[in-house]
């Protein structure tokens, strides 16, 4: 058995993720649920309602677990808590994919994401180019302790120090992701140092809550990267109001985790890691048929 | 004469932050800055002024902060989905508050149940309903600038509508708090509840009307936050209500209530959020400046109330 | 020879009020001394200074001739018996009257059984008729009055300090505690004893120290004093003691007929009427029903049987709002728990049961006629506060009975249900407060005045309704009235 | 006889919800679910006992969410930075947490600060010293086995040491509770503070002792969360509180003091933790989870209330 939420007799895929916090977990769950749909399977997707709860996540898991279903999904919100479960799920025989962010575990068959390092330093890389390589450049990220905060955070200091030695970086503000936090936190920024010329927002809130920042400032000129996508930050993109952003490719992400796990169910070997790939947009290609895929409302 | 001085000094503790910011940044000071810390102030107050209703009659309401996310969700289903004029979608968005506020009263009134977890269950159907309205995705109300005018609009140049959406919403509460019999028979009920019963007052009808009140504030609070961030947001408003709840207890309203003022409540708000500004300006670590933050609050609600034996004992 | 207890040059102020002013006290061995005052005059003040309660401006204390901080008071044997009670409600008898010294095993654990049946015994050698398991906040006040009275009493006290132990009692329970202090007198203690009861104070007291205005007026013996000299003394001024009611003609039309009322505790088949301009008296043992016969008329408690018609009209009496509407009011028995708003002013206290009506307009309050309403009632009952905007938690006990009194005199009701009015009253002020009720009944109000004082039901009353057990055993008129008949039906069993 | 059933009559909420959920799905009732269920309600749990002791006093702690981090950063730093033996630093980490309780009895007792003002500090203070400690990165714990054994490890097979000692820290709550001076003290002042004073306690120590006791279990739970999560989450906590005084005033302890029972709050606890695996068991979309708990919510404690109430007029 596993739960009555599994209708149907194809196979069951219990996804995991960090929440809904961000729409981009809906798109995520929106490729999943294509994929699935395609194949007959069913998924289920959950997640805590803030990307801190890591028992809440934990928890969750191990209901997920209980249900017995043919396979995981799991986006983990700390890379080692959910080992004991994961050997858990292993000993039981169900297939566990990893997404968007990894665990440092054998378990996993595989994982689906982005390379966040590598993505923040091509955010870096256009920040420095958009404003001449030099001036003050400001971060506003989501948090300090997961480790896509923690890696969009250090890809973009860390190109930067190896490669922009006239940017100068402002100290790191956390705002939970959260909008209407994040445009306080940019307000104050911009009022303590006003000469910002950049400013980076490193998930979908910090990002749309640093371009209502500026806008409420009445602050012009200054440059924004954004990361992820959102109505709010493709409007911003479109009126020039952001330079660009890093998107992921969420609904890839989604679509690529439901068929490894399909494929692990059907016993087939999985390569070790799947890159689901990012991309810069900017109003220049945000209408391309390439980015549109990939872009969320 | 004596009471007026006594007022004027509760606003000490937050000039002492104020002044020791000014000094700190020359940033703080300005007209923009200021500006900054008031509309940073909006939503919180216009939640704290609400709650500080129920606070009196001894209740309290964790719903206002999913709650304010609901409304601002059934402001976007009514501007943007049902495509009614943005003006009466707003104003119905806040009687939605106002409905919310109502099965909060029902339910501690009517049926007796603690605040505590009658709130906390509408916290978290609101939750879940603002999530199910919306389908789990903002709501942008792009095709209505009216609406977001309503917040980041200048009526007065250079000086956010918001801002005036928040001071008219004080002196409205401040009136209706300390003139209006409603506001008297909070004080009463808080102060004792069966005494007031026993004095004839139908204290069950005036509590569903003054948690409905309160839910009008809610509701108000979720049109100016979708207003301002241009979209209404499902996820967001949990935790909103400590926040607001820690405004109003620190400007001095008693959480067993008989005490309290919307001029404290105002007080409150606004030494979180200018210690929220001063402490980014400063470009404090961030760890840091929870750590500041309670120290202070505690500082200053520990000289508020020395100050107010101090004048009590002359 | 040393006095047991001395109080010598003690003063005290409060923001806008001097409660003491150089008073002194003393009090000898194996003696009861009585300490009268008017309400606000001081007498809980001092009593809370002599036990630490509150801190003096000045003053100092002698136990047998040694002076002694009074914060160590209980240590050192005196204990007290607060007029505003300081019990924890939600405890039981027992828990309550052995906190601090409760019967322990293994140094940190209670020994429930013990705790019991140690207050068990101690309430049966005192002769009090309470359950040690009892939850206090469900005893009426007659009986936590009872349980204050066997907590200062279990102390091994020296020096035992009464302040109105009998406000709530009646005169069979007065009787009791004038045994058990009787009992307690000896060589080596001695008893104060307050009570604006005067007649009390010729049974039970040997001197009397009469204070006014927070100073010391005069200690008389109590063989031989006249009360109206005491009473002259307190209150520095003759008084009239001669109100009695005027006279109510039989064809008024009745405000309230009540016929078979039942409630589910006790109450069974109450039946009676009460006419405009009528003064109907209550009486009754503890426990007999008074004031749960008044809260179910106010709507405070549900009936289980039984018909109230308000005017001929029969009506469903669901709430005290639904009570006031009809223009019913109840004064309760119990003014801190039903009636005080103790942190709101004497203002608000006095008008919230007017803010529907005369005292708003369009929601909003006339402050101005608000304090206006509070000033007369200040001044028609000289409530001693230092102003209308004082906080009623800073009133003298007395005092705080008034202005809840002064709540429903400015409420205009056609029927007032009064539950021990003069509670903590003194005399003097007592015949303001009679007088006004004879004025209500002159303009043609019903008043039901329930009372364990006799003498005032005999006073007021145009006809006594006796309750025994939660049924009517006997109706009287006023011609018919005595103590002895009342006292008869009173304790007659009810069929 | 009649009080036993009464006990007993309060388990009826948890069973009706647990019996809907038998029926519903058969791996709700599996043994193995059933120790899911008890393991998930550990933490919680622990922070409930706690506080319960605080709100029966009258009082509330704020601080128990991130204070619990906190102790579990503490917990990392003597075991993984210190490398002290781990059973040490699990014993220091529980007394870090007594040392929290200990500063808000302080404040509270001491200095007179209202409860909430003084744990709202605490908890902000906390929450900054957490990331401050821990350099805002997690501490794991993976070359100490045996503390991650304190947890998952199973002296009795099949059964997670987490829920051995939820019961016993559950046994020690109730006896101190109810039997113990403390406990007794908790209640008197939470009837009546001020005659419980002149009764001749020393409530001031009495309180401090309550609060730091508090911050005993708070340090447990820190220390039992970072086993389960093998690492100590800096960031995690906020939100904790609610949950934890949640599950105390639906297991019928009043916020107004005087009144409360660590049955009750057990029962409490556990009905939000059945409550949350039945509806994710059943594969309920996520948003209507909310909804069902606040509404479940309502009804068991509206039940209960009812129950009581009939109870006590015969
Ligand atoms: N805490 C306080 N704050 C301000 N005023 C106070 C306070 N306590 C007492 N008073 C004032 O001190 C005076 C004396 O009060 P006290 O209670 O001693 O009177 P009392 O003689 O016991 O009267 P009663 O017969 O009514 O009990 C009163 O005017 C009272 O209002
Ligand atoms: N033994 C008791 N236990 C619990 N509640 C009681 C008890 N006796 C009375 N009560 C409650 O207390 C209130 C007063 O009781 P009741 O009407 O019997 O007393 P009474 O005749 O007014 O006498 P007194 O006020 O002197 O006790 C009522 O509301 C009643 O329900
Ligand atoms: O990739 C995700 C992150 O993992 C999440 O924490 C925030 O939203 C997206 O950016
Ligand atoms: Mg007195
Ligand atoms: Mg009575």
């Amino acid at each position: 058995d596993r739960g009555s939420g599994a209708a149907g007799d194809g196979p069951y895929v219990a996804i995991v993720s960090k929440g809904f916090q961000h729409q981009f977990w809906q798109a995520v769950k929106k490729g999943a649920e294509q994929e699935a749909a395609g194949a007959g399977a069913t998924i289920t997707f959950e997640g805590p309602a803030t990307e801190k709860e890591v028992e809440a996540q934990i928890t969750m898991l191990t209901n997920a677990i209980a249900k017995r279903p043919d396979a995981i999904g799991f986006a983990a919100l700390d890379s080692r808590a959910a080992e004991g479960l994961l050997q858990q799920a292993k000993a039981q025989n169900i297939p566990v994919i990893a997404f968007d962010s990894g665990v440092e575990s054998q378990v996993p068959l595989t994982t689906a994401a982005t390379d966040n390092l590598a993505a923040a330093g091509e955010a870096a890389k256009h920040m420095s180019e958009l404003i001449g390589g030099s001036g003050k450049v400001a971060l506003v990220v989501h948090d300090q302790t997961s480790l896509t905060g923690q890696q969009r955070r250090d890809g973009f200091t860390g190109w930067m120090a190896a490669n922009a030695p006239g940017v100068q970086l402002l100290p790191v503000q956390y705002g939970e992701g959260d909008q209407a936090r994040s445009a306080d936190i940019t307000k104050s920024i911009l009022g303590a140092n006003p000469d910002v010329k950049g400013i980076y927002g490193a998930n979908e809130g910090s990002a749309i809550g640093v371009v209502r920042g500026v806008q409420e400032s009445g602050r012009t000129g200054v440059t924004i990267v954004g990361f992820d996508s959102g109505k709010a930050q493709l409007d911003a993109i479109r009126s020039g109001l952001m330079a660009g952003a890093i998107t992921q490719n969420p609904v890839g992400m989604g679509a690529a985790l439901v068929s490894a796990a399909l494929r692990a169910i059907r016993g087939e070997t999985l390569e070790k890691t799947i890159d689901t790939g990012y991309f810069w947009y900017d109003n220049t290609n945000i209408d391309s048929p390439e980015i549109q895929a990939v872009l969320y409302q | 004469m004596l009471a007026r001085l006594q007022q004027l000094l509760a606003f000490a503790g937050l000039i002492v932050i104020a002044a020791v910011f000014a000094v700190a940044t020359p940033t703080f000071g300005t007209y923009g800055n200021v500006v900054n810390i008031l509309f940073s102030t909006v939503v919180i107050g216009l939640l704290a002024l609400g709650t500080t209703f129920v606070i009196v009659t001894g209740g309290i309401d964790l719903s206002i902060g999913t709650g304010m996310a609901l409304c601002a969700v059934m402001s976007g289903t009514f501007v943007v989905t049902w495509g009614l004029p943005w003006p009466l979608g707003a104003l119905l968005a806040v009687l939605f508050g106002g409905l919310i506020g109502l099965v909060n009263g029902v339910s501690t009134a009517r049926f007796g149940l603690p605040p505590f977890i009658a709130t906390l269950a509408t916290m978290l159907v609101a939750q879940g309903l603002a999530l199910v309205v919306s389908e789990s995705t903002p709501i942008y109300f792009n095709d209505s600038p009216g609406y977001l005018l309503l917040s980041t609009g200048t009526l007065i140049p250079d000086f956010p509508n918001a801002v005036l959406v928040l001071i008219a919403a004080t002196a409205v509460a401040a009136v209706l708090l300390r003139r209006s019999v409603l506001g008297r028979y909070a004080f009463a009920m808080g102060s004792n509840e069966e005494a007031t019963a026993l004095s004839g007052i139908d204290v069950t009808r005036w509590k569903i009307a003054i948690y409905t009140l309160a839910g009008l504030f809610t509701g108000l609070a979720g049109v100016m936050i979708s207003a301002r961030l241009g979209s209404a947001q499902p996820a967001t408003g949990a935790g909103y209500e400590l926040q607001a709840i820690a405004a109003v207890v620190i400007g001095g309203t008693s959480l067993s209530g008989g005490r309290g003022s919307i001029v404290g409540t105002v007080i409150g708000a606004l030494i979180i959020s200018v210690l929220n500004n001063g402490l980014q300006l400063l470009s404090i670590p961030q760890e840091w400046q929870n750590v500041i933050l309670g120290i202070v609050i505690l500082i200053a609600v520990y000289a508020d109330m020395a100050r107010r034996r101090a004048v009590a004992v002359h | 020879m040393t006095l047991l207890l001395e109080a010598t040059g003690v003063r005290k102020s409060f923001p806008g009020v001097r409660a003491l002013s150089d008073m002194h006290l003393e009090l000898r061995h194996d003696e009861v001394l009585a300490l009268v005052g008017e309400n606000g005059a001081g007498k809980s003040t001092l009593m809370k200074l002599l036990t630490g309660a509150l801190r003096p401006d000045a003053g100092t204390f002698r136990l047998d001739g040694e002076e002694f901080d009074p914060r160590r008071a209980e240590p050192l044997g005196i204990s007290i018996i607060h007029q505003e009670f300081n019990l924890m409600p939600d405890l039981t008898v027992a828990q309550n009257v052995l906190i601090g010294r409760e019967p322990r095993t293994l140094g940190m654990f209670i020994d429930e059984r013990r705790l019991n049946a140690r207050t068990g015994e101690l309430l049966d050698r005192l002769g009090l008729p309470l359950d040690p398991r009892a939850r206090v906040g469900d005893l009426p006040v007659a009986r936590q009055q009872l349980v204050e009275i066997a907590k200062a009493l279990s102390h091994e006290a020296r020096v035992l300090i009464m302040d109105e132990p009998t406000a709530a009692l009646n005169d069979a329970e007065v009787a009791v505690l004038h045994g058990l202090i009787r009992r307690f007198t000896g060589p080596r203690t001695g008893v104060i004893y307050i009570s604006h009861r005067m007649e009390e104070l010729t049974r039970v007291s040997d001197r009397i120290t009469v204070i006014r205005d927070g100073r010391h007026i005069g200690t008389v013996e109590t063989r031989g004093v006249e009360l109206p000299r005491v009473i002259s003394m307190m209150v520095g001024r003759e008084l009239d003691l001669s109100a009695t009611p005027v006279g109510v003609r039989d064809d008024r039309a009745p405000v309230l007929s009540v016929r078979g009322l039942a409630t589910k505790r006790l109450l069974k088949d109450i039946t009676f009427e009460v006419r405009e301009g009528e003064i109907l008296g209550i009486a009754g043992l503890m426990g007999a029903g008074r004031t749960e016969l008044g809260r179910a008329i106010a709507g405070a408690d549900p009936i289980s049987a039984g018909t109230i018609s308000v005017r001929g009209r029969p009506v469903r009496i669901t709430s005290p709002a639904r009570a006031a509407a009809l223009g019913i009011g109840y004064l309760s028995e119990d003014r801190k728990r039903f009636g005080l708003l103790l942190d709101q002013s004497v203002a608000a206290n006095i008008a919230v049961g007017s803010l529907g009506g005369p005292l708003s307009r369009a929601g909003f309050v006339d402050d101005g006629r608000v304090r206006a309403t509070a000033q007369r009632y200040i001044d028609a009952l000289r409530i001693k506060t230092a102003g209308v905007r004082q906080e009623a938690r800073h009133l003298s006990g007395g005092n705080q009975q008034k202005v809840v009194i002064a709540r429903w005199l400015a409420r205009d009701c056609d029927l007032l249900i009064v539950d021990e009015p003069t509670r903590g009253i003194d005399v003097g002020a007592k015949e303001e407060i009679y007088q006004l009720l004879n004025e209500l009944a002159g303009q043609g109000r019903a008043i039901v005045m329930i009372s364990s004082e006799l003498p005032e039901i005999l006073r007021m009353a145009h006809r006594v309704l006796v309750l025994s057990g939660g049924r009517l055993t006997g109706e009287l008129s006023a011609a018919e009235a005595t103590q002895e008949r009342i006292m008869h039906l009173a304790t007659r069993r009810g069929v």
